[in-house]
């Protein structure tokens, strides 16, 4: 048996154990690679960055666990940048655990700026009924919520009574791993009522916002772990985005070499037919 | 009545919902608001609904004793304790969020990551050029792959600006036709509903 | 190593879901239960007191808004195929959003997605630089042969033939970048898991 | 000439003490030339629910107050604050009540006030001419697609070109044949609400009908119960319609489990356990795409798939012998069940289409010659 031969019918859960060593090793030992900006996510930035004092940001966390890797490191650099401009945050989620995952992210922020609930941030929760219900958001911000998350009347906090409409939100930012989620934002609310948006979407999802910023609808974008670990070289933290960049190089130089191989194999199968 | 009622329902408010777009006069607003708020609310039985029958399929299982029915106990076990610990203890209650914390984080965080492994075998044994279109995809595939990590600016100062160029250029014209194609078959297939003449959606629901 | 009994009970579900790539077995099975059965309570929690209560029934039951009866008795509606005389009532609710959301679906596609789409397909081939004028050229010519490739009613010969294979070499240029980023994302996801397991379980980072 | 006059009026400045008069007179200049020009009007295309006011941008100014009476001469109230904007829109109003509007505007060290402005009236309006373009595209787009339905139902046959992934079909079915192996139909994990689902199931009547005059054994695993029952009544009409009722096994096409890893691995075990020589993915996919194209791809079976999600394509294309893209799998639909409302969408769709390639085309004509009216008429912006 030749070794080519030997190679293409390796067993899979050796290339298992390679893929966990490649990610392991790289967090153990860091290589502290540098991580360059790009334009979306300077986009972002720049944007956040010239709110004036006091804007309100709505944070959409529309997510859930199984992205949470990707997406609550960019929610907690954005919140950051937010709390360190004295911006006002409106939390709230179009998927149902994804305000309980901001609010993580809050508890870890927010103390570290001294923001204060009801006053500097709220977290209005989950809000059922996607488009339909951004449709009907944007034009009557107070006939939909009625509570935040806890189910304390809205009206006891002065955020809560802050937002009317569409017209009192200065940017929206959506934290994005599906339906509904970006997409919506654009088409059912910002086609709408003319609001800026934002987004950081899972990786998966990148590649599709891309017309969106190329027609302006979408202001920015944070594509997945590496976009987070942009925005955290930018409002200078190093959080878990930042840890995992080298494991993500090396498996990805890892898959390269896969791929690779495996078109050797085919190549080399196809020559001896 | 079985048939007509739905097909006069869903025919009256989907166009009242698309002339009250044209029309700011304040009635037809607050009737396009009203029934997007009833929308929401009848949403929110999707949900229940969901959970109903989660329990139903299992609670079926457990006493036709149907294959691996010891795990679904398991399953209305912990939907009983989530439950519970909410309902009891509030939404902001201890249990509750524990719960969430350190079981449905990990949990659900877990399940799509097995995912990577899988994509490391199928990049060794499925992803071959076997054809020029595979290959100008797993060549565009390994720029972005390389391109978009550190490890790639490291190589080359360049290459996040190729990176860039694909997904602004090539990516960008593709998926804006896909997107023209796509939005003209939801428009087709969302004026058939409004119609009548698309009705395998009701199908859900049973004869 | 952690102390904390939450993030053991979590680092050993995280455990017993990775035993399912050893081989499908009981551990893998009772986690995937587990997370089914808290996901699915979790959502009748967040939903009650973000939503149906504060929304729904609170301004009924307290403040006697009976306009509410209307979506609760529609969507209760929802539950009539479990007395099969009636299973028929549940096309109310099916409808009636059906109705408002495909109607919705209609305005914005157009609003949102396909005239701001057109608009910005209109780019201009003069006045800038030679770089920017190949760019544009580039996605103008994409979007136009990715459509031609769609376009079903004509065959693929001649000219509209030379267009629809540019058409597809497109799409793939696009598939590929698109495969690159899920495979950033799936890696991503086993890089939070793992990050979780050396920092907070085991404390090695 | 008029060099020597400021030559002349700046010396004559400097050399009086009547300097300090042209300071303060310069002072009262600039504050006039930055008088706030403000303007408001009826926002147009609502419901007479507010008015709306602007002013023009000024790097002195960055915080606004705006004042409101019903009288010029009158009391004037403040009714709002606002920083680092141009406009403001009032929604506090009374249908056909005359308001007046002042704004004060604050800078870093300087403060002005605007003229009153008025009097400004809320008006409802009956159509949203701002709109105007939209509903002109939807009766376009409605009237392609009724139109072409209606010919399709009078029974008028509507060319569709040949798609490469549904003659090979055939083949794959035919080769299954050939091996004496069965053939495994996988129509996503989605329920029968979903149009790609829809679509699989005219697509699974055709594999049905072929496999059952082969007499080859078909498997259909669903992830939902309604699909399974859908599927099942597909496949034995497809077994009656070529004379073959007793090929058809209802055990063949099961339900399996809702959970989409569970549905994953069960599927994955039939591939290991019965090695189809033919795998067919079409519908709705998510993850588990890759999970099964490589599994397929592994026991050597010939995979054709079809998804309307770019983001699962990728996997499809690079692990399967044929993929339909995107629509495709709407067109492949309609081509083998030659069902006159799907032909028929198809071809109002395909009207779509050329409209927006000529759009496209003008477009960018008139972007070179510089009218923007293309542009123009295709604006959505806020009003």
């Amino acid at each position: 048996m030749n070794i080519l031969d030997r190679i293409s019918s390796i067993d899979r859960r050796i290339i298992f154990l390679l893929v966990a060593l490649a990610v392991i090793i790289p967090l153990l030992i860091p290589l502290g690679l540098p991580v360059d900006v790009s334009k979306p996510v300077r986009d972002v930035y720049d944007m956040v960055d010239s709110l004036p004092e006091r804007a309100i940001v709505v944070v959409s966390c529309d997510y859930d666990p199984g992205s949470e890797a990707e997406l609550t490191p960019a929610t907690v650099a954005i919140l950051e940048h937010c709390f360190r401009k004295n911006l006002r945050v409106y939390l709230m989620g179009l998927w149902p655990p994804g305000p309980e995952l901001g609010n993580l992210a809050l508890e870890a922020v927010a103390p570290k700026y001294e923001r204060v609930y009801g006053v500097d941030y709220i977290n209005i929760g989950y809000r059922p009924g996607g488009p339909v219900m951004l449709v009907s958001l944007g034009r009557d911000v107070a006939d939909l919520v009625r509570a935040d998350y806890a189910g304390v009347p809205i009206d006891s906090f002065p955020l809560g009574r802050a937002v009317k409409s569409a017209r009192d939100i200065d940017l929206v930012v959506t934290l994005s791993a599906g339906d509904p989620g970006v997409l919506h934002w654009i088409i059912y609310f910002s086609a709408r009522y003319g609001t800026r948006i934002a987004a950081a979407t899972t990786a998966i999802m990148a590649p599709q916002q891309y017309p969106y910023l190329s027609s302006g609808q979408l202001v920015g974008l944070l594509g997945g772990l590496k976009g987070a670990a942009e925005y955290e070289t930018l409002v200078e933290t190093t959080g878990r985005a930042t840890a995992g960049m080298d494991s993500q190089s090396i498996v990805h130089l890892l898959l390269v070499i896969f791929i690779i191989m495996g078109n050797i194999i085919l190549l080399y199968e196809k020559r001896r037919r | 009545m079985k048939q007509t009622l739905p097909l006069i329902i869903v025919f009256a408010f989907g166009f009242f919902v698309i002339i009250a777009f044209f029309i700011p006069l304040g009635a037809f607003q607050s009737a396009s608001q009203t029934f997007e708020t009833w929308y929401t609310g009848v949403l929110a039985f999707f949900v229940f609904i969901g959970i109903f029958n989660i329990v139903k399929v299992n609670a079926n299982k457990i006493q036709r004793r149907l294959s691996d029915w010891q795990y679904s106990i398991i399953l209305l076990l912990f939907l009983i304790l989530m439950m519970g610990a909410g309902f009891i203890g509030g939404p902001e209650g201890g249990l509750f969020n524990y719960l969430f914390e350190h079981m449905q984080i990990p949990l659900g965080a877990t399940m799509f990551s097995l995912l990577a492994f899988f994509v490391a075998s199928a990049a060794f044994r499925a992803f071959r050029a076997r054809t020029p279109e595979a290959t100008l995809l797993l060549i565009a595939a390994v720029i972005v792959m390389i391109g978009r990590v550190p490890i790639g600016y490291y190589i080359w100062r360049g290459f996040p600006g190729v990176v860039e160029w694909i997904m602004n250029v090539p990516n960008t014209a593709a998926k804006r036709g896909i997107l023209f194609g796509a939005d003209l078959g939801l428009i087709s297939m969302a004026l058939r509903v409004l119609l009548g003449i698309e009705r395998s959606y009701m199908g859900r629901g049973g004869e | 190593m952690a102390t904390e009994i939450g993030v053991w009970i979590a680092a050993l579900l995280t455990l017993a879901i990775y035993s399912f790539l050893y081989k499908d077995n009981p551990l893998y099975k009772v986690a995937e239960n587990i997370f089914v059965g808290v996901s699915a309570g979790y959502w009748a929690v967040v939903l009650w007191y973000n939503y149906a209560w504060p929304n729904l029934f609170e301004p009924l039951v307290a403040q006697g808004n009976l306009i509410n009866l209307i979506p609760i008795i529609v969507g209760l509606m929802m539950f009539a195929p479990l007395i099969p005389k009636i299973s028929w009532l549940i096309r109310i609710p099916l409808t009636f959003t059906m109705g408002v959301a495909m109607a919705l679906v209609i305005l914005q596609r157009i609003q949102g997605e396909i005239f701001p789409q057109l608009q910005a397909t209109f780019l201009p081939l003069s006045g800038v630089s030679l770089v920017e004028v190949i760019s544009n050229f580039l996605i103008i010519f994409g979007v136009v042969s990715t459509l031609v490739y769609f376009y079903f009613s004509k065959a693929h010969k001649g000219v509209l033939g030379v267009f629809a294979k540019l058409g597809i070499w497109f799409m793939m240029v696009a598939f590929g970048a698109s495969f690159g980023y899920t495979v950033m994302a799936r890696i991503s996801l086993l890089i939070g898991r793992i990050y979780f397991l050396l920092h907070n379980w085991l404390r090695l980072i | 000439m008029s060099r020597r006059v400021v030559m002349t009026a700046t010396m004559w400045l400097l050399t009086t003490r009547r300097i300090w008069l042209s300071f303060f007179m310069l002072l009262i200049f600039l504050v006039l030339a930055n008088q706030v020009e403000l303007k408001a009007y009826d926002t147009p295309n609502d419901d007479g629910s507010s008015i709306t006011l602007n002013w023009p941008e000024d790097t002195l100014y960055n915080n606004y107050t705006i004042f409101r009476a019903v009288d010029p001469e009158g009391e004037f109230e403040k009714v709002g604050e606002i920083a680092d904007r141009t406009s403001y829109v009032d929604t506090n109003v009374a249908g056909g009540q005359d308001y007046y509007y002042q704004i004060e505007a604050h800078g870093a060290d300087v403060a002005q006030s605007s003229g009153v402005v008025g009097p400004v009236r809320a008006v409802s309006h009956i159509f949203n001419t701002s709109r105007i373009n939209i509903a002109v595209c939807i009766i376009v787009l409605f009237a392609a697609i009724i139109y072409y339905i209606r010919r399709a139902r009078r029974g008028e046959a509507l060319y569709i070109r040949k798609i490469p992934g549904i003659t090979a079909m055939e083949e794959a079915i035919g080769r299954a044949t050939e091996m004496g192996k069965p053939v495994l139909y996988v129509p996503g994990i989605m329920d029968i609400d979903e149009p790609e689902t829809i679509a699989s199931m005219s697509i699974l009547g055709r594999v049905a009908e072929k496999t059952a005059e082969y007499g080859t054994p078909l498997y259909v695993p669903t992830s939902k119960a309604m699909v399974m029952s859908m599927a099942q009544q597909v496949v034995k009409e497809a077994a009656i319609r070529v004379g073959r009722p007793d090929w058809f096994n209802i055990d063949n096409v099961r339900y399996l489990t809702d959970d989409q890893f569970g549905y994953v691995s069960a599927v994955d075990g039939i591939m290991v356990r019965e090695k189809p020589a033919t795998n067919f993915y079409l519908g709705k996919f998510y993850a588990e795409s890759l999970i099964l194209a490589e599994t397929g791809f592994s026991t050597g079976a010939i995979q054709i798939a079809g998804t309307a999600l770019p983001d699962q394509l990728p996997f499809f294309v690079a692990a399967c012998d044929y993929t339909l893209i995107g629509e495709e799998l709407y067109a492949a639909s309609a081509y083998l069940s030659q069902e006159p409302v799907q032909l028929g969408s198809l071809k109002g769709q395909d009207v779509g289409k050329l409209i927006f390639v000529i759009v496209v085309i003008l477009g960018v004509l008139d972007r070179i010659i510089g009218f923007d009216v293309m542009y123009n008429l295709f604006s959505t912006a806020q009003q």
